[in-house]
């Protein structure tokens, strides 16, 4: 059977048996090779639910939307129960609230043009982490050889040219918060660009805004960012994202010991929440 | 618009630096008291903005002074392992750390933000911190940070392509389904 | 299936010649193989150190890097507790940052990764695996014999190169002595210096570093010393008559302590000859102890015999006495019955 | 719209002498929201004061800026004297103009310029603070001693004497800790049973004060003036209040164990107690070793008991009580050196004992009457070699600190050694002496002159040879490998933490260092008091020390408490951290960052969108936060701000400055 056929299968069962409430997968979309996220309530549905290589979307932020109703089914990739284990450790969701069922992923491409997705080619953790039952065997995928290249290729501009190159990024950005809409670590009830709080993040689409808007994200999600590279994928600007993310994420690693976030469902604080008596010193 | 490697000649002439101190009421703003008490003298480019503790200090405070054109921002508090709160300064300075490569990653010069232990008793570090903070300042001259849209700068619609986009569905439902 | 590439020193052929010829005898016995590591070069021992940091690690080193390419997979034994030592420490000093290792590489010039452990020929005989089989080919158990396990100084220490055993009161000899029916004794000098490296510059400071081993093993009651150091071995063992010859001198009585290999013990419990172990090229004389012991042993087993057929004895003894007991008892119970029943038909009548 | 007024001051020329004032005072009036501005020459003066209150009555002013001398020396003068106008005492900001503006600047244009920026800012600010209000804590009469030795009983003895309600709280069968172990105490050789258990006595008959024996604190809730406590009483199978602590039961029993107290040298009997002259004079059934409560046979001492005292249904009896203050008298323990030395035996010989079994030996009540007899064959040792510093000073086996009191009993027992074996040789391995102390130097030099061997180095090892235990070392004065074979050999061994500390100061949220020592709000200053306010530090709950130290440092916690139990109320500082809820996500990143366990996560139930819902929020304790606001910068979604330090009022300030 193919991992498409078992997952049909499965969450038919696990709808009819009452097991799970409601289940998110992937539909075929209207275009060739699109799909687009299902959540499906009626197991006479789960004949919609597709699996192939173009399942771009990462699932888990939806549970979040569809908790309410009951125990909710999902499909699992690595991403995807990286962000599980996110929603988990960040007490959005009870681990008890899903039901996963996991799926190995050789790496989505894109539809118009059938190259590798970047967030894909970028992926260390293909395969779940954390599952109920696997659909399927895992999958190999060639893992990145350094996982900061990106990174590093910004740094070795000079101050002016980066002044510059991130400049354009939020001279560009036009503030749609889809980057934020679908990030697993954003979770708050209301977030700070949507509160009405004065002298705080301005509404002005402005560059200077905008850095405050980038800014703060990457300083709210460093410590916690799963690296799925969803924010980038679904930036209707295209702007690099990840570049900010990942400066972060290596700066943690190399003065706070190596860290990968969401790998398995902990209560240990995330690395900006804690410290070491011996933490590296440089403002004395 | 050309790359400014550096605008030091670009100086004006009665331009001064303006720098922002965050201190920690019990170490820092201490020290810079005893500073006062001993008539030390500094350049008068800095203002100090009192809080309770650098546990406190939010890295949003300094992306809103640099938007709103401060030259330079400087985060003071006790030295580790003397917070009046026990810990407030071990998370500062890991935020910090993270912060401060993060605004210089994004082309910030290492100078216009900076970081210091200064306990209640070093009057003399306060002086020269300051002093070093405006030095430090003074030669990278006026902050060159952009807050508008540069009409140069107006994004081109989104490259999505054209003809998928007006085009008829190809296939309105993939065959499987149907199936 | 136990193989390990083998790093002889410059002792296996020379002072420590028995080690070299007892542990082959039990390697075969067992089915362990060693595989000598080709073009192998000295260890550097203490001499390198003293002639350049960068010496003491490259020569071990070197010796490692062929390891691991020409015997890839196989961990390195070394039967010298100073060759030991000497690779553990480079081998550590390697593995400690990449810096280190890329230091190490540019020293020897040529390819190396670290990867190949380096073990000493005690702890590879403490295996679990070679100790099942080490028990299973035991033929002659060697009883009686107190024995005085002595690791020498480099063998356990320092910890956070060797780490293989406690560094005080190390265990893994006295376990495999056990194995074979020895009886180790509890004594203190386990760990302590020999003094060998100072026997020739220093003899007046350095001949009662000897003299306190042997006097402790002795105050515990040990007949003898198991040693796994060959250098240990040729200094006690060699010193021992001149000892002896002073402690006459001042009135003392002389020690009669031979030492042993602990790979030539394994070897005669599994029924080897003194001869085809290298035991009879000792300087002390070491075959009379073993000989007198053996007979001890035949006649423990004989008097054990005759405890547990006595025990035997007293146990049927007993039980008989317990039957006739019983039986007696079951018959006056009978004739009581009886009695009682007659007594019953007289009231009755 | 906000009605500022804006006050500044000269300070005779301190201020004026650099600041044009005058000058700043005017662009005061252009800024938004003020409606006054008034200059003084000494505005802290009684004048000048007065002319501040009626200008915020006549100019219906409802928030202050004054810009005088630093905050750090008259902030709590100027909200005093708002507390008496209709102003509340945190609509005030103050603007540092002499110690940080007139005092380090020469040029008077720039220093007025900087001046006026100081004014703009405090005036954005105070247009953003919101009205706060101290709340009273009522402050319960009566504090919590947790540990009964030596320091315990002189802190609750202090507390008692002032007139307040104690509870001390002894996990052990009886008061009196460590010191009644002891034989003599340094430096003038008193019997410490005759000077400990008087104390004992009078905590037992004090009528103030109540002592829970054989308990330990279950749990704890609450804040300053208010915590609440859960004790559990374990189980003792005795009725107390028909014991007459005869005795007789003692006799009787057939049961046998070590004895603790006498250091594992002696065996008591399960039904037992401590010592003869514990304090509740009462004994304890040893229920582990107990024949009648494992096996259910026995029962003798209930039947030897002539007042049927025993209880064997007797169950462990929680209670709660509520406190206003508590102080951790919890004391310390030898290290256990056998693990850290196998070089000195690790164990493996009887005759190398520590300090404490030495006492015990010594002590006339002891095992052996105070005859010294080694352990292994009760033979008098004619040699004995006593090792100081072991798990002291010594980071790589042990403890990096000096025990402190270890010089000092060790010189008392090579003292007392000589004493009763005069025959007898004695040496000491030492790294230094140390004798800060009255009369503590005079006492080490006697014992050296009693004949007592000091040697200065370290043992490298003990190993048996004989019925000898040979001790080599080095003499570092003479550059000498050192020999001795002792009959004996005593280790001073290093005081570490009480067990179980770390489960009961996690329990009160009070800190501890790396050693596991309870640490003190601030070591000069503050050195009884903890980062949880209303909890105090006695005796080597907080480090190592000596029986005066000890006993001082219980005088200084005992007047921290009568200072708080004396009040009736306490005011709480407002400017503490607060929730907003409907932002609040409830994952408890706040919780865990916040050094003093103020905040918790509790659910509660919401309503949203017309429905009920239950979900989890942060709680602050006013009574424990601090307002340091750290919780603040954690919280992603704002939902924690600082009151008087809140976001939008430091924002405002930074804009106000970038304006300049």
């Amino acid at each position: 059977m193919s991992a498409q056929e078992i997952i049909r299968a499965r969450a038919k069962e696990l709808l009819e048996s009452g097991e799970i409430a409601t289940f998110i997968g992937w539909e075929a979309g209207r275009f060739t090779n699109q799909t687009t996220p299902l959540v499906i309530t009626d197991a006479a549905d789960a004949g919609k639910l597709v699996f192939n290589e173009y399942c771009a979307n990462t699932l888990a932020k939806y549970v979040t939307d569809v908790l309410a109703r009951g125990k909710v089914g999902l499909v699992v990739r690595g991403c995807d129960s990286r962000a599980i284990v996110r929603l988990i450790n960040d007490k959005v969701i009870k681990r008890e609230d899903v039901y996963l069922v996991g799926v190995g992923c050789p790496g989505m491409k894109d539809r118009k043009t059938d190259e590798p997705l970047k967030k894909c080619t970028e992926c260390r953790h293909n395969n779940p982490l954390v599952f109920d039952e696997m659909a399927g065997e895992n999958a190999e995928k060639a893992v990145p050889e350094d996982r900061f290249a990106e990174v590093k290729e910004v740094e070795a501009m000079t101050a002016a040219e980066r002044t510059r190159y991130f400049e354009s990024i939020y001279a560009k950005c036009i503030r749609c918060y889809a980057c934020r809409d679908v990030c697993p670590c954003c979770t708050c009830r209301e977030c700070f660009v949507d509160q009405r709080r004065e002298n705080w993040v301005g509404k002005q689409n402005n560059v200077a805004e905008n850095r405050f808007y980038g800014l703060t994200r990457v300083m709210h999600i460093g410590d916690r960012c799963i690296e799925c590279g969803e924010c980038e994928r679904v930036c209707p600007m295209d702007l690099p994202l990840m570049k900010l993310n990942r400066k972060v994420i290596q700066d943690m690693n190399d003065l706070f010991g190596e860290f990968e976030s969401g790998l398995v469902i902990s209560a240990e604080p995330s690395v900006l929440t804690t410290y070491e008596l011996t933490d590296r010193e440089e403002f004395m | 618009m050309p790359v400014v490697e550096n605008n030091a000649n670009a100086i004006p002439e009665d331009w001064e630096p303006k720098i922002i101190a965050f201190c920690c009421h019990w170490c820092t703003y201490t020290g810079a008291d005893l500073a006062g008490l001993n008539r030390m003298n500094y350049p008068a480019n800095v203002r100090v903005l009192r809080i309770p503790c650098s546990g406190r200090m939010n890295p949003q405070y300094v992306i809103e002074a640099l938007n709103k054109g401060c030259d330079g921002v400087l985060v003071c508090g006790c030295h580790p392992g003397d917070c009046h709160y026990v810990t407030g300064n071990y998370y500062a300075r890991r935020r910090m750390m993270i912060f401060k490569r993060l605004l210089e990653y994004e082309g910030l010069e290492p100078g216009r933000f900076q970081v210091k232990w200064i306990s209640g008793a070093e009057a003399g570090k306060f002086r020269d911190t300051v002093m070093k903070a405006v030095e430090d300042v003074r030669a990278l001259g006026p902050i060159n940070l952009t807050r508008e849209i540069p009409y140069f700068e107006l994004p081109a619609m989104p490259d999505d392509d054209e003809e998928a986009f007006n085009a008829v569905p190809e296939e309105v439902f993939p065959e499987e389904v149907n199936a | 299936m136990m193989k390990y590439a083998n790093f002889p020193g410059c002792s296996a052929n020379t002072t420590g010649k028995s080690f070299t010829i007892s542990t082959n005898y039990v390697a075969k016995k067992i089915g362990c193989e060693f595989v000598d590591i080709p073009d192998w070069n000295c260890c550097g021992t203490s001499a390198a150190a003293l002639t350049s940091p960068e010496l003491a690690v490259a020569l071990p080193a070197r010796s490692l890097a062929i390891a691991e390419q020409k015997l890839p997979g196989l961990d390195v034994v070394a039967a010298c507790a100073g060759c030991y030592k000497s690779l553990r420490t480079s081998l550590v000093y390697a593995r400690k940052s990449a810096e280190n290792l890329e230091q190490v590489r540019e020293l020897i010039d040529m390819p190396y990764e670290a990867t190949t452990d380096v073990i000493s020929l005690l702890e590879a005989f403490s295996a679990p695996e070679a100790r099942e089989a080490i028990a299973a080919k035991v033929v002659k158990k060697l009883r009686c014999l107190k024995v005085a396990c002595y690791y020498g100084c480099a063998m356990v220490r320092p910890v956070e190169v060797c780490d293989f055993d406690d560094p005080e009161d190390p265990q893994s000899m006295d376990e495999l002595m056990a194995l074979i029916g020895a009886e180790p004794v509890d004594w203190a000098f386990k760990t302590e210096c020999c003094g060998a490296a100072q026997q020739m510059a220093v003899p007046k400071e350095a001949r009662p570093m000897i003299e306190r081993i042997f006097q402790n093993a002795w105050a515990n009651g040990a007949d003898c010393i198991v040693t796994s150091c060959p250098l240990c071995m040729l200094n006690l063992d060699m010193r021992e008559a001149e000892i002896n010859k002073a402690r006459i001198a001042a009135g003392k009585e002389p020690f009669d302590i031979p030492c042993y290999y602990f790979t030539e013990l394994i070897g005669l419990a599994f029924g080897g000859q003194a001869s085809e172990l290298g035991i009879d090229i000792h300087f002390h004389p070491a075959e009379q102890l073993l000989q007198k012991r053996a007979q001890d042993a035949i006649e423990l087993e004989k008097a054990e015999a005759a405890a547990r057929a006595e025990e035997e004895r007293r146990q049927a003894e007993l039980a008989e006495r317990i039957a006739r007991k019983k039986a007696e008892k079951a018959a006056k119970e009978a004739a009581a019955a009886k009695e009682g029943a007659d007594v019953g038909k007289e009231d009755a009548r | 719209m906000s009605r500022i007024g804006v006050f500044l001051c000269y300070c005779g020329s301190n201020i004026a002498g650099t600041v044009d004032v005058e000058a700043v005072a005017e662009m005061a009036r252009t800024l938004p929201g003020v409606v006054y501005v008034e200059t003084n020459k000494y505005t802290c003066s009684d004048p000048g004061q007065e002319g501040v209150k009626n200008a915020i009555i006549e100019k219906g002013i409802d928030r202050v800026v004054v810009g005088p001398c630093s905050p750090r020396m008259h902030e709590p003068t100027w909200r005093k004297l708002l507390a008496d106008t209709p102003v509340n005492p945190y609509m005030l900001e103050v603007a540092n103009l002499r110690e940080q503006c007139s005092w380090v600047h020469k040029d008077k244009a720039i220093a007025t310029e900087k001046a006026k920026d100081l004014v703009k800012m405090a005036v954005a600010k105070v247009a953003r603070l919101s009205p706060l209000h101290s709340t009273e804590i009522p402050v319960h009469k009566k504090a919590l001693v947790i540990g009964g030795g030596i320091a315990g009983m002189q802190t609750a003895l202090d507390i008692a004497d002032a007139g307040f309600k104690v509870t001390i709280v002894e996990r052990e069968t009886s008061l009196g800790g460590k010191m009644v172990m002891l034989d003599k105490t340094f430096p003038t050789m008193d019997c410490s049973a005759c000077i400990c258990t008087p104390k004992m006595s009078e905590v037992g008959n004090h009528p103030n004060i109540t002592v829970k024996s054989y308990s330990e604190v279950e749990s704890v809730s609450g804040y300053i003036g208010n915590f609440e406590v859960t004790i559990r009483e374990k189980a003792k199978y005795i009725d107390y209040t028909k014991c007459t602590g005869c005795g007789a039961c003692e006799t009787k029993c057939p049961s046998k164990v070590i004895n603790e107290f006498e250091q594992g040298m002696s065996k008591r009997t399960a039904i037992y107690k401590m010592f003869p002259q514990a304090v509740p004079s009462k004994p304890v059934i040893d229920a582990e070793h107990c024949r009648m409560l494992q096996e259910g046979k026995c029962g003798v001492c209930a039947k030897v008991c002539p007042t049927g005292a025993i209880n064997y249904q007797d169950e462990d009896k929680l209670t709660t009580e509520t406190y206003g203050a508590i102080v951790f008298a919890t004391g310390y323990k030898l290290i256990d050196w056998k693990p850290l030395y196998p070089e000195y035996g690790g164990g493996k010989y009887p005759d190398v004992i520590t300090g404490l079994q030495f006492e015990r030996l010594v002590n006339a009540s002891g095992p052996t009457e105070g005859h010294i007899l080694r352990p292994s064959d009760n033979k008098e040792p004619k040699s004995v070699v006593i090792i100081k510093c072991v798990g002291s000073r010594d980071p790589n086996k042990g403890k990096a600190y000096c025990s402190r009191a270890c010089c000092m009993y060790s010189a008392k027992h090579a003292h007392q050694y000589l004493d009763k074996v005069p025959d007898g040789r004695c040496y000491v391995f030492y790294m230094d002496v140390r004798t800060p102390g009255k009369g503590y130097d005079e006492f080490y030099m006697n014992t050296v002159h009693d004949g007592a061997q000091y040697l200065r180095g370290r043992v490298s090892k003990i190993y048996k040879e004989g019925d000898k235990l040979i001790c080599k070392g080095e003499d570092t004065l003479t550059s000498q490998q050192v020999t001795v074979a002792a009959d004996m050999v005593v280790l001073e061994t290093a005081m570490v933490p009480a067990d179980g500390i770390d489960e009961l100061a996690a329990k009160f949220t009070v800190g501890r260092d790396a050693d596991g020592w309870l640490v003190e709000a601030h070591a000069k200053l503050r050195p009884v008091e903890t980062n949880t306010a209303g909890i105090y530090l006695a005796g080597t709950a907080q480090g190592p020390k000596d029986i005066p130290d000890s006993v001082c440092q219980a005088g200084a916690a005992a007047s921290k408490v009568i200072g708080l139990l004396n009040k009736d109320k306490l005011e709480s500082n407002p400017q503490i951290s607060r929730v907003n809820e409907a932002l609040c996500q409830g994952d408890g990143a706040c919780a865990n960052i916040c050094p003093y366990g103020a905040i918790s996560i509790v659910e509660k139930q919401f309503r949203e969108n017309s429905r009920k819902v239950t979900r989890p929020v942060a709680q602050v304790n006013p009574g424990l936060c601090q307002g340091c606001g750290a919780c603040t910068v954690t919280c992603r979604a704002g939902a924690m701000d600082l009151m008087g330090y809140t976001n939008e009022s430091i924002m405002r300030e930074v804009d106000a400055l970038c304006q300049w």
